[in-house]
């Protein structure tokens, strides 16, 4: 135990939620990626199962390279169907918290900007407000999208579907003294 | 009270003497109540050392023998053997386990001799109490009955009947022969299933040594190992089985005109009559008459068009009433098969749904000459498929189904690529997680039809759907990954063969409970040791044949109903069969008749005695295992060998040095 | 305390069933898995044959802790003993506890003959929980009870000389 | 002088119940005073410990002791009487198991004092005085008994020849003993002056009992109106007749009341409330941890059913307490 | 009347108004009331289990501790606040260290979760609760020949909640059989929209709507029903760009299963807030309409 644990204990040891079983029964055969609709259409660099043999085989450094976590949609479809009951999802999820916390998130990457920023506003609010995630994530968008963005949001402004004053909940200072007892995020404020 | 003991300790070479101090253990021994003599000796089980324990025995006088070695249930038989030569009685010994449960599981030498003195301790304090004891023994009637008669039940009666044996073979369907006979070609040789299987089925049906009741259940099952008393229900097939002669007239003359119901034997693929026979080598060749859709059996109002037909050989008859049949039997073998995996439980794969998806077993019938299509190999629209999907463990190896691999799916789904090929000359492709192909000219088999050009994908298929979402009859997309290449493959084909796993049959727990054996998990049949009692039960003088057992392929099957034929041989030559006398029994004068102990027995052994208003055990049934001693609220039940004296002071000594 | 602790060896006592669980140690033996020396198995045909009394008695002779091994449920040899051990233990479980019996004293295990590692990581884990409790020494708690009586006795039956029946 | 076997009774810690027991006797009283001469009976007549001390030792034919032994008081009486008697009886369920008085045993002799003297809600006692054994005023000494650890059974102190059961024993076990002792014709020692054989064997409800109740409720009496004419166990409420030495032809269930196990348990069993417990357990249904739990969750106090009158038996004797 | 404690969450505010409007509405004609969550916080969304577990799990915990308080049973509408609040009771209920940790941090306001009030979606109140039959009875404008295309999204059924196989749900359907409409074989129901890709990588979550609004109109659909806001806006509000990115011309209208239940109750559309859509629900109003003119 005194030893340093492998890639693979570090990541089995950030699956709090996983109700599923251990990485190292995968058998490899791919019914995560055949059913993932991301994989499927191409995007991930590696596929969930290539991940998860990555893992096993202690390829640290390029599982921390690797775009697919921060492409899982998180709907559970991979999950529900592993046959060696493999919580899939989960480990993505456990993925992106390591990299977070690791700071290891790649460059250009919207997802951890957008989830740190996400948090962050949640933290100092309580709710979640459209038009401060949007420009706090825009200038990473590429020109394209930044217009993309633009346009539906005015539409959806146009239709009253965005709200104008960002919403706070009551209790704020009690709500923060609560996520405070969890884990010292220094004051959310700053 | 004065016994003489005789302890010894053996040093099974060097297995427990370099982790037990035996000597110091022998001298321990020595001066505990009661022992007169003790010793320890490198190869207690070798001729030598038994012989020692013999000579002791008359030399010393010892009453009571206790050997420390290994475990019981490998030796103890060995050293009671020895002690009854030794002149008496074999119960007197008991067996102290210091190899496996001490001197194999400990590093501190001077713990594990402590444990060893403890554990002889325990048994110097529990000998005094024990009883000079027979061994049981029951006489085996010759008859056998065997239940299901697939290949494995055919099989394991023709053996017996050859070896001069009585058998009761009893099917539920209407014709024997089980999955078997829907075969079309069989792997890995391709000869053709008919062709090997039909021979053997005429001979049971002609064999003057077994009596063959298809369209039969077992409905009771009472008594124990030598002689088992079953009561079969027949049910009725509405013709006369000796009458009729499988002429099929009736069924040509039968009211409707056109076949309009789905045909069992077919799977559903086909249609068939109210009457009919499931198959031109059907066994018995005997109409039934299916009385769901009889107009005449569900309404009486029918022109009976078939009774005309039969003429005077008057083998209808829609008065037919079930028949029971009581028969007595010595051993029972179970060959009761499988079913397959229902394909619905896995809705993404699209089997129900989409037209294009078939199971594995259904392709059987549809290549097979005597299937609806008389062989030709078309989807539901007619049309010859031009690309063929087989997809590997459906239902196996998945957690969400079933955990266990079904070891045929891999071959068949190869023989199933080479049947298409040949057939259709279509593309096949085989997606697969691994190819296991572990048997004789398997792995061959299998590089043959990679040869005929097969694609091998290796990737769980995770998804089927329709090319275009509006046509259900169209095309499918197969999407799996490719792990091999590492790339998503979405295969256009026109037909999905699902290679369905292999389960315990629906009613197996039923079934289980009937026979009184036990059930794995998964619903198998368990065999009481999966190496050296394969087919073997917990329950004497029951036995396995076949995929009740688990999953397994012709080969294996037809070996195992050999083994299981053998091993009911074995016990009705010996005539008898000698059991523990581990049993419990009731003292009478002490049983308050409170009944308490009588549901505590899964065999029915106990039972209430009305005049004296008390308890009977009785002997023959009693499996002992005590539960019923320890329920007995005034200690009026004892078991032989673990009476509540016994245990006391084998806790009493074990715990007795401080 | 500490010092006991450091030097205290618990004592348990097992009543393992002979199909399943006394299999699965004898595997664990064939395995050479090593574990803990604190135990000795007492062989019964089957967990239902556990006799409440049995374990009564293990405690009062001198067990730091007594462990009960059967089939899993569904898997009994005889059926269904071990659902009747298991009503058995779970009422026991109660009047253990409420006779001052801590509850890591005493444990049943479901153990299939497959199961030796099952074996070895109970036994660790019991007897390290019981070795944290330190002894129950049942047998010593007895005895120092009954000092109490000896002085009186001694001073009924030997204060009084002998007194003759002829005096009256 | 009279010539006639000079028998004793006393009283440890009991109710009184065995006392009255004597007198149940009726007429057979008559045949009793009749047949012995009754040399101690501090209950009834004037005697004092000195008048036993002065007996000449094994004077005493049969002593029949009933109670617990709770006190030193208790304990001293129990090894005079050992000493001076030829036969000591252990007289009733206090003597024999140690009876209701033994429930105490899952209390320390501490927690009892603090309770009765400081606890309890009828005591009013600001200086939380204590009853001392030992006093002392103007030169006056006095010694008072002193409560021990634990309550035991007679047998636990004194080397006891006979048992008869019973809270309290039926006359007729007392007038069998009496006429065994008269008659000589006694059994081996340390026998229980009561059939071998569980109340069940007695009761006119046993063949009303089904063959299998798979109990899913425990029911206790005060819930149910019992069916005076069905087996008690079989309508819910745990009925230690079957486990429990018979010879008081079932009262209580003619009572209409379970068995509560006063006259201990039947030779072969060793530890009355684990078999009685092994035996309930056993009629329970359920294979889930949770049915079964709740179906026994119906015995709410186990060591109270269980031990009602046999805790000092019991093989830990009592509640350990840490 | 029955009582919810009502997680609207953050996007019911603003962004998808009309569910909020149309479910309030359509339950109080089903004897249902909503009674909003007092003080309720964000429940984490995916977004938070990227960053810290622990945090996600307090935010649900908090929710659920307040609606104990309130003493009834947790409704969310939008599937990923179900999904986030319905695992963090399993998991605390699973885990009670954890739990013990968390409810030292919700002391601080107050607050103790113990598991007590269940977690529901929307749509189960509706199917399960209230009850396809009760939901028929209120019917009197049936949507008639309505092809809906039923769309369940990920996070209702996954990962495996109590229900019916994951993999074949088909109470959506029921219900919208229930208010007279057709449901079409939409295969790809269960399928996912890419909704938490949609800023992140826009193109992946585009060209997940694009395939499903492809299996939608292939069975010709009139209108895919969801249950989720999130879902909505995907296959709606970007419905545009999926035309502009892939050369494509759909023209869908993407509806609340509470819009249409609405409608088939009778309700003026307005109520349900039908008429903020970027793709207009006009021709269902006219389907509704036409049914109507039948019906007279």
């Amino acid at each position: 135990m005194a030893d340093k644990p492998t890639f693979r204990e570090e990541i089995a040891g950030v699956l709090h939620a996983s109700m599923g079983n251990p990485l190292d029964v995968c058998m490899q055969c791919g019914t995560c990626s055949g059913t993932c609709p991301v994989a499927s259409g191409g995007f991930m660099d590696n596929s969930p199962r290539r991940i998860i043999a990555m893992i096993n085989a202690g390829l640290k450094e390029r599982v921390l390279k690797s775009n697919t976590y921060w492409y899982c949609a998180s709907c559970y479809h991979c999950t529900v169907r592993c046959p060696r009951g493999i919580d899939i999802t989960e480990l993505m999820y456990g993925l992106k918290r390591y990299t977070v916390w690791h700071a290891k998130t790649q460059e250009g990457m919207i997802g951890p900007v957008f989830s740190e920023t996400f948090v962050k506003m949640i933290v100092r609010t309580g709710r979640s407000y459209e038009p401060v995630l949007a420009t706090s994530y825009l200038f990473t968008l590429g020109v394209p999208e930044m217009l993309q963005e633009a346009q539906t949001a005015t539409s959806l402004m146009l239709k009253g579907r965005l709200p104008l004053l960002p919403a706070r909940i009551k209790r704020l200072d009690n709500f923060k003294k609560v996520l405070k007892r969890i884990i010292p995020l220094g004051d959310p404020d700053e | 009270m004065s016994n003489r003991i005789g302890v010894y300790v053996c040093h099974c070479g060097t297995n427990i003497a370099s982790m037990v101090d035996v000597k110091a253990v022998a001298e321990y021994a020595a001066t505990l109540p009661g022992v007169a003599l003790a010793r320890d000796y490198k190869y207690m089980c070798s001729d030598p050392g038994q012989t020692l324990i013999q000579q002791d025995i008359k030399e010393h006088k010892l009453d009571r023998i206790i050997v420390s070695a290994c475990s019981p249930l490998l030796h103890e038989h060995t050293f009671r053997n020895a002690t009854k030569q030794g002149g008496i009685n074999e119960y007197f010994f008991q067996m102290v386990n210091i190899r496996e449960h001490d001197a194999w599981v400990h590093t501190d030498r001077a713990k594990a001799t402590e444990k060893a003195k403890d554990l002889i301790r325990a048994a110097v304090h529990r000998v005094p109490f024990h009883k000079p004891l027979e061994k049981k023994s029951v006489p085996i009637k010759s008859d056998v009955l065997i239940v299901g008669a697939g290949i494995a039940g055919i099989h394991a009666a023709l053996t017996l009947a050859n070896a001069g044996k009585k058998v009761y073979l009893v099917e539920r369907e209407p014709t024997i022969g089980g999955h078997m006979a829907k075969f079309d070609k069989t792997f890995p040789t391709l000869d053709c299933a008919a062709c090997i299987l039909t021979p053997k089925m005429t001979t049971v049906k002609t064999h003057p040594n077994i009596t063959m009741w298809t369209y039969s259940d077992v409905v009771k099952v009472d008594g124990f190992v030598g002689n088992y008393k079953v009561t079969v229900r027949r049910n009725p097939r509405y013709i006369i089985e000796d009458l009729c002669v499988g002429c099929s007239e009736c069924v040509a003359a039968c009211v409707f005109k056109e076949p309009k119901f789905p045909d069992e034997f077919n799977l559903g693929l086909g249609k068939r009559k109210p009457v009919y026979l499931p198959f031109p080598q059907a066994t018995p060749l005997v109409a039934v008459i299916d009385p769901e859709t009889c107009i005449q059996l569900k309404t009486g109002k029918c022109k009976k068009t078939c009774v005309e037909a039969c003429g005077d050989r008057k083998a209808i008859d829609f008065n037919q009433k079930a028949e029971m049949k009581e028969i007595e039997v010595g051993t029972i073998i179970l060959s009761t098969g499988f079913k397959v995996f229902d394909a619905k439980r896995i809705p993404y794969y699209g089997y129900g749904a989409y037209s294009g998806v078939y199971t594995s077993l259904e392709i059987e019938r549809l290549v097979n000459a005597s299937g609806p299509t008389g062989g030709e190999l078309v989807l539901r629209n007619g049309q010859k498929p031009k690309s063929v999907a087989i997809v590997h463990c459906v239902g196996s190896r998945d957690e969400n189904t079933n955990k266990y691999c079904s070891r045929v799916c891999c071959m068949y789904s190869l023989k199933l690529a080479h049947l298409v090929k040949e057939r259709t000359g279509a593309d096949v492709y085989n997606f697969y997680i691994d190819m296991r192909t572990p048997g004789k000219g398997f792995e061959e088999f299998y590089s043959k039809v990679s040869g005929e050009g097969v694609h091998m994908i290796r990737g769980k298929v995770a998804d089927v759907f329709l090319e275009n979402p509006a046509d259900k009859n169209g095309r499918l997309i197969v999407q799996a990954e490719d792990t091999l290449l590492n790339i998503m493959r979405k295969v256009p084909v026109d037909m999905v063969v699902l290679g369905v796993g292999l389960e315990a049959q629906g009613d197996a727990n039923d079934v289980r409970r009937q026979f009184n054996i036990s059930c794995s998990t998964e619903g198998w049949f368990l065999e009481r040791h999966p190496k050296l009692a394969p087919v073997n039960t917990f329950t004497d003088g029951i036995f396995l044949a076949g995929c009740c057992q688990g999953p397994k392929d012709i080969p294996d099957t037809v070996a195992q109903a050999g083994a299981a034929a053998a091993e009911a041989l074995a016990l009705i030559d010996a005539g008898s069969i000698e059991l523990e006398p581990n049993t419990a029994f009731v003292v009478e004068q002490e049983c308050s008749g409170c009944k308490t102990c009588i549901p505590m027995c899964p065999y029915t052994a106990i039972s209430r005695n009305e005049e004296k208003k008390i308890a009977v055990i009785n002997e023959a049934l009693c499996k002992g295992c005590g539960t019923c001693v320890a329920a007995c609220p005034s200690g009026a039940i004892k078991q032989n060998l673990f009476e509540d004296d016994e245990i006391f002071e084998e806790i009493n000594g074990v715990l007795a040095h401080v | 305390m500490s010092e006991s602790t450091t030097t205290f060896e618990p004592r348990i006592v097992a009543f393992f069933c002979n199909w399943c669980t006394y299999t699965a140690a004898d595997l664990a033996g064939v395995s050479r898995m090593k574990y803990a020396p604190n135990i000795r198995v007492v062989r019964l045909m089957c967990s239902g044959r556990l006799d409440p009394q049995f374990v009564m008695a293990a405690f009062a002779k001198g067990a730091d802790g007594v462990l009960i091994g059967g089939c899993h449920p569904g898997d009994c040899h005889y059926v269904e003993g071990n659902y009747k051990a298991l009503r058995r233990v779970t009422l026991l479980k109660r009047m253990l506890a409420d006779l001052g019996i801590e509850e890591d004293r005493f444990r049943l295990e479901w153990i299939s003959a497959s199961e030796g590692d099952k074996v070895k990581h109970v036994v660790n884990e019991m007897v390290a929980k019981v070795r944290a409790l330190g002894p129950l020494d049942m047998p010593g708690k007895h005895t120092d009870w009954d000092k109490e009586m000896e002085e009186l006795e001694a001073h009924v039956n030997n204060s009084q000389k002998e007194i003759p029946a002829h005096v009256h | 002088m009279s010539t006639k076997p000079k028998i004793g009774f006393y009283w440890c810690a009991s109710c009184g119940g065995c006392e009255e027991s004597v007198v149940d006797l009726a007429e057979d009283v008559l045949m009793v005073t009749a047949a012995v001469d009754i040399v101690f009976w501090p209950c009834a007549m004037d005697f004092k410990k000195a008048d036993v001390e002065a007996m000449a030792d094994k004077s005493i034919v049969a002593t029949l002791l009933n109670g617990a032994i709770r006190s030193s008081e208790q304990e001293e009486m129990a090894h005079l009487l050992r000493r001076k008697s030829q036969v000591l009886i252990a007289y009733g369920s206090c003597a024999h198991t140690g009876g209701i008085p033994a429930l105490a045993n899952q209390c320390t002799r501490e927690q009892i004092m603090k309770y009765v003297y400081e606890d309890a809600p009828t005591m009013v006692n600001d200086q939380k005085t204590h009853p001392q054994t030992h006093f002392k005023e103007d030169g006056r000494e006095t010694e008072l008994p002193t409560l021990r650890n634990v309550v035991r059974a007679l047998d636990q102190v004194v080397d006891v020849d006979y048992y008869i059961p019973g809270c309290p024993p039926p006359p007729a076990l007392l007038k069998n003993a009496v006429l065994a002792l008269l008659s000589g014709k006694l059994p081996p020692k340390g026998s229980v002056l009561a059939p071998n054989i569980a109340v069940c064997q007695q009761c006119k409800r046993n063949d009303s009992k089904p063959q299998d109740i798979s109990l899913i409720e425990f029911k206790r009496p005060h819930q149910i109106i019992a069916d005076p004419e069905k087996c008690l166990l079989a309508q819910g409420l745990p009925c230690l007749g079957p486990a429990t030495r018979g010879g008081c032809d079932a009262v209580c269930i003619q009572g209409n009341m379970p068995c509560t196990g006063c006259f201990g348990p039947v030779d072969n069993v060793h530890d009355h409330g684990a078999k009685i417990l092994s035996y309930l357990a056993s009629t329970a249904a359920g294979k889930e941890e949770k049915d079964i739990t709740k179906t026994l969750a119906g015995i709410p106090d186990p060591v109270g059913t269980f031990y009602r009158y046999g805790l000092a038996k019991c093989s830990l004797r009592g509640k350990i307490h840490a | 009347m029955k009582k919810y404690a009502y997680f609207p969450g953050c996007s019911l505010e603003k962004m998808a108004k009309s569910y909020h409007d149309s479910a309030i509405e359509t339950l109080r004609r089903l004897d249902v009331e909503l009674e909003e969550l007092e003080d309720w916080n964000c429940s984490g969304a995916t977004a938070y289990f990227h960053v810290d577990e622990l945090l996600a799990y307090t935010l649900g915990a908090r929710n659920l501790a307040m609606a104990e308080k309130q003493g009834r049973d947790l409704v969310a509408p939008c599937s990923g606040c179900y999904k986030n609040m319905f695992a963090t009771r399993a998991h605390l209920q699973h885990e009670p260290a954890l739990a013990d940790h968390i409810n030292f941090a919700l002391e601080a306001d107050n607050l103790k979760f113990t598991g007590t009030s269940a977690v529901r979606h929307l749509i189960e109140v509706f199917v399960q609760d209230v009850g396809l039959a009760a939901v028929k009875a209120k019917v009197t404008k049936p949507l008639k020949d309505l092809r809906v295309a039923t769309y369940y999204g990920c996070q209702i059924l996954r990962p495996r909640k109590d229900h019916e196989d994951v993999e074949q749900a088909h109470f959506f359907e029921d219900l919208m059989a229930a208010i007279g409409a057709t449901p079409v074989e939409f295969s790809m129901k269960l399928r996912c929209c890419g909704g938490a890709l949609i800023i992140t990588n826009r193109k992946a979550a585009l060209s997940l709507v694009r395939n499903l609004l492809q299996s939608a109109a292939a069975v010709k659909a009139d209108v895919i029903a969801t249950a989720c806001p999130l879902c909505q806006v995907n296959l709606e509000c970007y419905q545009k760009l999926v035309n502009q990115e892939f050369g494509t011309n759909f023209n869908l209208p993407v509806m609340y299963f509470t819009q249409l239940i609405g409608l088939a109750f009778g309700l003026p559309p307005k109520q349900l807030g039908i008429g903020t859509e970027l793709v207009s629900a006009e021709p269902v109003i006219c389907h509704a309409r036409s049914n109507q003119k039948e019906n007279l």
